[in-house]
């Protein structure tokens, strides 16, 4: 148990561990207590980069806590961070962006190693998938993220009380899209994309009921394949339904594909949708420069209608002590700015120290009963910035809005795609971001 | 036993068998004719292997004649009607004895049992022996057919067509390719076996057709030309001519035989 | 047994080789769905190329039933009597689909076959009534979550729940099996009734027909056999246990996705395993697969039960890992690159191998040296009988 | 120096020992006969010296170079020509391609062509027809012909008169005959007589060894030296 | 509504539309398929790796373009330099499949053709993860197309152009010109060359072919290889194609099309393989027309092309020009 070389994988099966023993006496006193956290990301593969910066996000979070560096060797295997008395054994294992592997991960951990708590899941797929066959069989509280799809934290059948989300979903980007789309564009037709499977459904729901709310015109909605490219016809109809907004909700998979039949037709109507990631960025980047031509300039994107687009969180686009020490130390360790998922998997962490402080236990359900409600205190959108909703412990918190702009000499090093987020056009405060108690859209009530 | 009537077969513009009206009865009857007669086509459509462009085949059984002519090949073949292959046609990765017994087992209700051993079903096996026995390979049960030589290839095709007692046995040249002295065999098989059934047999070697047979029909492109007993048969100047004037020793240097008698003991060493 | 090799002296090399309980239970199932492959591809010749979706049908049938959305099935239908109905399932489709796809053979067959699976595929991916994201497939819900018993249904003392968290731990002889040994032991137990029934039919005189139909299916049809009827019976058999197969995989994960049950590249995985083991030999087609999970699961990382980047890693210790090679890439960067998450590549030069120098697989090339099968052979061998 | 030389030739299926040691010899411009039992190794000694099946000891020699370790393409375009016992011919292409894809040099397709329909009208009238439906003795005379087009030096010919009708057997006694005029053969026939006709001199194989030999002029078919190794 | 759409799909700017597109589609499937075809049905080796190769061709024709195509490179330039990728990557992949085929297909082909179809899925497993590895290394997403490749193309092949009502992208006129060119040259290489007899002589029977003085492996060697350099000429094009482009996930997305046609067509009819992917083209241009615009379900256009398989294997068992197994003697 003492050998935390990377390599170790404990097998418990055949006598309790030490730690395990130890862990619900150690309270308030000096001694350290250790708390094991299994975490699924995937590390390697096509998505390893959504991994990369959930878990680097996570080690942040936890190493701003105690005051420390965050680790950068960090595949997969055991990593130890200790914050005040708390020593956090964190036990990394790689989901390949699979339902399989990641429940097969997952169990192991919860059966094998006896961890308190769960993190993590990139895709909404895998995470519906854990939270089913995982944490509602063994009892075991998960902090999900980067999942994005709504619906984990919105439908009876995942949400619960062992489900903690801080990372923001994709009703955030909707309804914060559009609301800004319906008050502050004169777009009143709008036509919806989206991705076939639960990420892009709950894009689309999201944003219809939001635009209807707020008295915007749908005119047309369609679901495609993930990795659909045949796009010039389904533009073309938005177009002749007399879309003046489209808005997609798909992955790096099909909007590059999407962009670039955009961008060479000549289509009268805007695009919106979110901010994504930098490998997002970097292809739709790419897409531009090959279709508008290099050197991009800020005029040529805005003439063509690309934008603007909500993010969840970008490093740009918060200006707070917490942010600024996150962003330094982030770029220091993993050369690299932290980008959409880390926020979210930051507080993940933050959220968990702060709930073991205020319990004393390390105990997974007195861990998940102090995160029930919990502002949390330090997080990349300012102190007290996130909020776990009492209905669905799904934590709301501030969204902005922004155009994309050529990557600023500043940042071409840390960022290396061919645009960036610019300044936020508009904020939109935490109370206006989730899905409220009362929508039809809200199937949880704890 | 089995009998055609206007049996014809034409592919595209090629009639390779024409209007035939055939009767085997319980004798051995041998069908000769030139390459390309008709004779494979032949046993093709009355198998069932092909099926005929005009005219029925019939089989009787218990007395009465029923009609088969549009029945697949496995259905003649469970009705009796079995046959040897002109070119070597068995399960190659199978062992002789196995060639034989699954044939055997064919004939049997028990084919379809699959939660019983096979080695429950000793009789297979040992008709099968004896079938091998009787063709001379008894001591190769164990072999793989795709092992043997040619001319024990040719015994286990009979063999095969000897399996799960037949009605008609139809055997096209079961001595293809075989040698001297196992030709001596294999004719004495096939006169042993018409003892027992009723034997359709295309054969090219003179010495056996006119020796073993009770009756011969000639085919020629496809039509019935001479149909009688051997002598009869061998004298008719219309078979001379289509097909008996063949070679003979010696006529490289002098090409005057075409068409002369053959000597019934040449041509066998 | 396994516990004492971990903690001896070579602990990290069997840690490094040795796969984890878990991935045994893949195996039987998985094993079982490569043996009822085989026992169709393999002994009639007709390679099934879309035997997936017999599997997929098992592991569905399971977990609708368990969701109570089966008609006349309620979530409480004992494990066994759902893995029967999805058998039957199975069965009436092979019917259906062999009807049309034996009228072909060779690889018109392979792709008539594939074509069914793939339409199958398309169809329960946007099938909502089987899940709410039927993209990402159902899981087991609220309406069953006890395990499920494999045993005698009704009689709870000759039943064992599986499933690594819902199965139930057995007190043996002072030492206690774990829900995921449990698993192992009653998974294995099914699989090895199914292999034996197989491999009765297989010895049967229906059997030996479908050798003869892979041997010379001209032959077969000359010598009396209606082989169409004996090929759609053999396809229904091989359908009925890929559907128990693919039952004890959703009993067990009590999860399914059209990617792990439906998809054609599952019935690659089953191809494989048949191959490596021995394409004809039924039982090889399991040991195929284990060979298949022991290099994937060799050649995966830290925490994904062993491997041997992590064993690489401590044996060359940080040193040498950081040390650079060119420009700036270190032995650990170089390592990582080619190891990490590449598991495939490593699979298919082994495959690559196989095919090439061990083209009888595992299971048949030790037939072929010791000669007969091996459960005959062996006994031969060791009391130094002769034949 | 003969044409054609084989020395202590040993020759296996897998482990089964098949040919024990066989010497002949073929001179230029003569018809030697191979004489013997089913299953003796008479198409075995054929493939063996095409290296279809390779000798694994022995030498074998075709004007005065070793054909040992050659592939068979090469032994057969230093004019070496086969036709074999089981026809094999190419069932999916037509009988005139058949024939063309004999004949190396496409100058002399056509006088390849005009031979072949010479010795067998028949395939003039089906030279469009897929050689696969053929009936079993047209093959027969097909595969003949596609060895005769060859323009080969020597000629191993595995019993041409198998399942041809007496008459056509003629006609295939007298395409060989005239053939042999051009060209060295070696000729294994079942058929003895027709063999002793066409030969100039003969091999008696038994069990993979030559046992014994001699000239044509004088044997007849039941000459007692047959009737030992050829009858049981 | 399906009678409203129904009525649209006829209006000639419609139906044109499709009609164009679908010549182009089937231009791209006979160009994927034909390599597979030549393996296939002349040796047949039913090669699993060729939408794997097809996707290496791609991205070396895109490494070829990125390098020397320059921002201000002319628009006819460009197009000459698509050539001599065309070109060269069909060299490239001509040698590769050579090596390939010396050194581990050839040993394979006196076993079951199920060996070599297992042989090329693991060499599938194989080539897909070294690209990956590679991909790695220069920081490209494997998921998604590779967009500098794409942003070589030439800015008048992004442009419509118009026929009469119907109106057409460049892009599809060029792949029709290059597909015709792909039919033509394989159609004159296999009927009129004498490789093309001892293909398929040696195609029926190794041993005899070689008796008859056909160096068999060299004329297997050769089909190969020249399979291999058509499926990486068809990347190279494929490349320029945003529908396709640069990706790992080429290598599937063509390989089951590309069996699709070969199947429909028949084994080993070159003539089969066109009318296929003639066929596939159209019912592939046809339903995508009919998913943009009339029906909802997102499976339709991968379900109909199975459906178009299935279908044909059942009304013509050996596929539209596939030849019957001959009778036996
Ligand atoms: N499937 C087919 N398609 C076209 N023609 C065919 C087919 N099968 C046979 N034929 C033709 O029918 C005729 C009769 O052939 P068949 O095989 O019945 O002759 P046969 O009497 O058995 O000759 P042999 O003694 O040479 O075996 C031949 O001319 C042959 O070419
Ligand atoms: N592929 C093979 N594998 C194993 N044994 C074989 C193989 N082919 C032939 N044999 C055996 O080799 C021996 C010689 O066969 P071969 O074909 O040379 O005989 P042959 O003299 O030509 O006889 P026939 O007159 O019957 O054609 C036979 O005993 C045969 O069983
Ligand atoms: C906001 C989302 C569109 C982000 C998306 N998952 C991505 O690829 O980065
Ligand atoms: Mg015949
Ligand atoms: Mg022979």
């Amino acid at each position: 148990v003492s050998d935390d070389s990377s390599m170790t994988e404990q097998d418990d099966s055949d006598g309790g561990t030490t730690d395990s023993g130890t862990n619900g006496e150690s309270g308030g006193s000096g001694s350290t207590q250790t708390v094991s956290i299994g975490v699924l990301q995937p590390r390697a593969g096509d998505l390893k980069y959504y991994g990369d910066q959930s878990l680097w996000g996570f080690l942040s979070g936890l190493a701003y806590k105690g005051e420390t560096e965050p680790p950068t060797d960090a595949s997969s295997g055991e990593v130890t961070i200790t914050a005040d008395d708390t020593e956090y054994r964190l036990l990394i294992r790689d989901t390949e962006f699979s339902a399989d592997t990641a429940q097969t991960a997952a169990t192991n951990l919860v059966e094998n190693e006896d961890v308190d708590l769960l993190a993590g899941c990139a895709s909404s797929a895998v995470a519906s998938r854990v939270v089913t066959t995982v944490v509602n069989q063994a009892q075991v509280p998960i902090m999900l993220g980067p999942a994005a799809s709504a619906d984990i934290t919105s439908n009876a059948e995942t949400c619960s009380d062992l489900v903690y989300r801080a990372s923001e979903n994709t009703a955030m980007d909707a309804r914060s899209g559009g609301k800004y789309v319906a008050r502050e564009t004169d777009v009143s037709n709008v036509y919806l994309f989206g991705a076939d499977y639960s990420f892009g459904r709950a894009v689309v729901n999201n944003y219809r009921d939001v635009l209807e709310a707020e008295g915007v015109d749908i005119v047309g909605e369609r679901f495609v394949e993930q990795g659909y490219a045949e796009w010039e016809g389904l533009l073309d109809n938005a177009e002749e339904a007399g879309a003046e907004g489209v808005v997609g909700g798909f992955t790096v998979a099909t909007l590059p594909a999407m962009f670039n039949a955009f961008l060479s037709g000549e289509y009268s109507y805007r695009v919106f949708g979110g901010f994504a990631t930098r490998i997002t960025n970097n292809v739709v980047g790419g897409t531009m420069q090959s279709v508008l031509g290099e050197p991009l300039t800020e005029e040529k994107i805005r003439e063509s209608r690309l934008g603007p687009f909500t993010t969840r969180y970008h490093w740009n686009q918060y200006d707070n002590p917490i942010n600024d020490a996150f962003v330094e130390s982030y770029t220091d360790a993993y050369g690299v700015v932290p980008d959409l998922f880390t926020a979210g998997t930051f507080t993940g962490a933050s959220a968990i120290h702060q709930a073991i402080q205020e319990s004393g236990s390390t105990e997974g359900a007195d861990i998940a009963n102090a995160l029930k409600g919990m502002t949390v205190t330090d997080t990349p959108k300012g102190e007290n910035g996130y909020t776990f909703q009492e209905y669905n412990n799904q934590a709301r918190s501030a969204m902005t809005v922004a155009n994309p702009i050529p990557t600023t000499d500043e940042w071409a090093d840390n960022w290396g795609a061919a645009i960036m987020p610019g300044e936020p056009l508009a904020r939109i405060s935490q109370d206006e971001t989730t899905i409220p108690q009362d929508s039809d859209q809200m199937g949880c009530s704890l | 036993m089995l009998r055609t009537q206007g049996l014809t077969k034409e592919f595209g513009g090629l009639t390779a068998v024409e209007s035939v009206d055939f009767e085997l009865e319980a004798e051995l009857c041998s069908l000769i004719g030139p390459n390309g007669a008709g004779k494979t086509t032949f046993f093709n459509l009355l198998t069932g292997a092909l099926s005929p462009t005009e005219g029925t085949v019939e089989l009787r059984r218990n007395g009465a004649w029923e009609d088969i002519t549009d029945a697949a090949p496995h259905e003649t073949a469970s009705r009796g009607l079995h046959r040897s292959y002109q070119v070597t046609n068995v399960f190659p990765n199978s062992t002789v004895l196995e060639n034989v017994r699954v044939a055997e087992q064919a004939h049997s209700d028990d084919a379809t049992t699959f939660w019983r051993n096979v080695d429950h079903y000793d009789e297979f096996t040992e008709r099968a022996h004896e079938i091998l026995e009787r063709v001379g390979l008894s001591h190769r049960t164990d072999d793989l057919a795709s092992t043997l030589s040619h001319g024990a290839k040719r015994k286990l095709e009979v063999a095969i067509a000897l399996a799960g007692d037949p009605a008609v046995l139809l055997l096209d040249e079961p001595n293809a390719g075989v040698s001297s002295e196992s030709v001596d065999e294999i004719r004495d098989l096939i006169e042993a076996v018409a003892e027992d059934y009723p034997v359709l047999l295309v054969e090219h070697n003179m010495d056996i057709v006119m020796g073993v047979s009770d009756r011969v029909v000639v085919l020629h492109q496809g039509a019935v030309i001479a149909d009688g007993p051997p002598a009869e048969v061998r004298a008719n100047p219309d078979v001379q001519s289509a097909y008996l004037g063949g070679y003979e020793p010696g006529s490289l240097d002098d090409d005057t035989t075409a068409g002369s008698e053959l000597d019934p003991e040449e041509g066998t060493a | 047994m396994y516990h004492t090799l971990l903690n001896s002296a070579v602990g990290a090399e069997t840690q490094m080789l040795l796969p984890t309980v878990e991935t045994m239970v893949g195996v039987l199932y998985f094993g079982l769905f490569a043996i009822s492959f085989d026992f169709i591809s393999g002994y009639t010749g007709y390679l099934s190329f879309g035997h997936a979706v017999f599997y997929g049908t098992g592991a569905y049938t399971v977990i609708l039933i368990a969701n109570g959305k089966m008609p006349l099935l309620g979530p409480g239908t004992p494990f066994m009597l759902s893995l029967l109905v999805g058998g039957l399932i199975a069965v009436v489709l092979a019917m259906l689909v062999g009807l049309v796809s034996f009228r072909l053979s060779g690889v018109y067959f392979a792709m008539i076959t594939l074509g069914f699976a793939q339409v199958f595929y398309v169809f329960v991916r946007g099938w909502d009534y089987v899940a709410t994201n039927p993209r990402d497939g159902p899981a087991v819900g609220p309406s069953h979550v006890e395990g499920f018993q494999i045993g005698v249904p009704g009689i709870d003392q000759l039943s064992l729940s599986i499933g690594v968290l819902t199965g139930d731990e057995v007190a043996l002889l002072g030492s206690t099996l774990s829900g995921t040994e449990v698993s192992y032991y009653m998974i294995g137990l099914v699989v090895l009734a199914c292999y034996f029934a197989m491999q009765r039919v297989i010895h049967s005189p229906f059997g030996r027909v479908m050798i003869a139909i892979r041997e010379n299916e001209d032959r077969a049809i000359a010598v009396g056999y209606n082989t169409y009827l004996y090929k759609l019976g053999a396809f229904a058999i091989s359908g009925f246990f890929a559907a128990v197969a693919g039952g004890l995989f959703a009993g067990f994960k009590r999860s399914a996705s059209p990617e792990n049950s439906f998809y054609f590249l599952v019935t690659g995985d089953a191809l494989l395993a048949s191959i490596i083991g021995g394409f004809g030999t039924l039982a090889g087609s399991l040991y195929g697969h284990l060979f298949d999970e022991t290099v994937r699961e060799f050649l995966s990382k830290a925490g994904q039960g062993g491997g041997l980047l992590p064993y690489l890693r401590a044996l060359l210790g940080q040193e040498t890992l950081d040390a650079t090679l060119v420009g700036d890439t270190t032995i650990g960067g170089l390592i990582d690159l080619l190891l990490n998450g590449h598991a495939s590549l490593y699979v298919g030069l082994v495959f690559v191998l196989f095919v090439l120098y061990v083209p009888d697989g595992l299971l048949g090339t030790l037939r072929t040296r010791l000669g007969g099968t091996f459960a005959k052979a062996l006994p031969a061998k060791l009391w130094g009988e002769s034949e | 120096m003969s044409l054609l030389e084989l020395a202590g030739v040993h020759t296996y299926y897998g482990d089964s020992h098949i040919l024990e040691g066989v010497d002949l010899a073929v001179e230029e411009g003569e018809v030697v006969a191979l004489a013997g039992r089913n299953g003796v190794g008479k198409t075995t000694t054929l493939r063996t010296i095409l290296q279809l099946t390779p000798p694994r000891e022995g030498s074998i020699t075709f004007r005065d170079e070793s054909l040992v370790g050659l592939e068979t393409h090469e032994v057969a375009s230093r004019g070496l020509g086969w036709i074999p016992e089981d026809r094999r011919i190419f069932g999916q292409l037509t009988v005139e391609e058949n024939l063309r894809a004999a004949i190396p040099e496409p100058d002399d397709v056509r006088d390849g062509l005009r031979l072949a329909f010479d010795s067998f009208p028949i395939l003039e009238e089906r030279r469009g027809q897929d050689a696969g439906t053929l009936s079993g003795g047209q093959q027969q005379m097909l595969a003949i012909a596609r060895g005769l087009v060859g323009d080969n030096d020597l000629l191993l010919v595995d019993e041409p008169s198998e399942g041809l009708a007496p008459q056509i057997v003629a006609d295939v006694a007298e395409a060989l005959s005239k053939a042999s005029d051009d060209v060295t053969m070696l000729l294994v026939e079942q058929n003895l007589p027709l063999a002793l006709d066409l030969a100039d001199r003969f091999y008696i194989l038994d069990k993979g060894r030559v046992v014994d030999d001699g000239e044509t002029g004088n044997v007849t078919a039941d000459d007692e030296r047959f009737r030992r190794y050829l009858s049981a | 509504m399906i009678l409203e759409a129904l009525a649209e799909f006829l209006t000639l700017s419609e139906l044109g539309g499709v009609i164009v597109s679908g010549l182009a589609k089937s231009a791209l499937y006979v160009m994927i398929a034909s390599g597979l075809t030549l393996i296939f049905g002349l040796m047949g080796v039913l090669n699993f790796a060729h939408g794997s190769l097809t996707m290496v061709g791609a991205y070396l024709g895109g490494l070829l373009m990125v390098v020397t195509v320059t921002g201000g490179t002319a628009p006819l330039t460009r197009l000459g330099l698509f050539f001599v990728a065309i070109v060269v990557v069909f060299a490239l992949l001509t040698v590769l499949g050579g090596a390939i085929e010396t050194t581990i297909i050839r040993p394979l082909y006196d076993r079951p053709p199920i060996y070599q179809i297992l042989l090329t899925f693991g060499l599938t497993l194989v080539i897909e993860e070294v690209v990956r590895i590679v991909l790695g290394i220069y920081d490209l997403q494997p998921l998604s197309d590779w967009q500098a490749a794409l942003a070589t193309k030439p800015q008048f092949l992004r442009e419509p152009v118009a026929l009469g009502p119907v109106s057409a992208g460049w892009m599809s006129l060029f792949q029709i010109l290059l597909g015709i060119v792909t039919v033509v040259g394989i159609w004159a290489f296999l009927t009129k060359t004498r490789y093309g007899l001892y293909i398929r002589a040696g195609s029926e029977d190794t041993e005899m072919a070689s008796a008859l003085g056909i160096d068999v492996r060299q004329v297997f060697t050769v089909v190969f290889a020249l399979g291999i350099g058509l499926a990486g000429a068809a990347g190279t094009l494929l490349m320029w194609d945003p529908t396709w482009g640069a990706s790992v996930p080429l290598a599937a997305e063509t390989l089951l099309p590309a069996f699709i046609v070969v199947i429909v067509g028949g084994l080993g009819t070159f003539r089969g393989t066109v009318v296929a992917a003639l066929v596939v083209g159209m019912a592939d241009a046809v339903t995508t027309w009919w998913f943009q615009n009339a029906i909802q379900f997102t499976g339709l256009p991968e379900l109909v092309l199975f459906l178009v398989l299935v279908v044909t294997l059942i009304v013509r068992p050996q596929g539209l020009f596939g030849v019957e197994e001959v009778g036996g003697h």
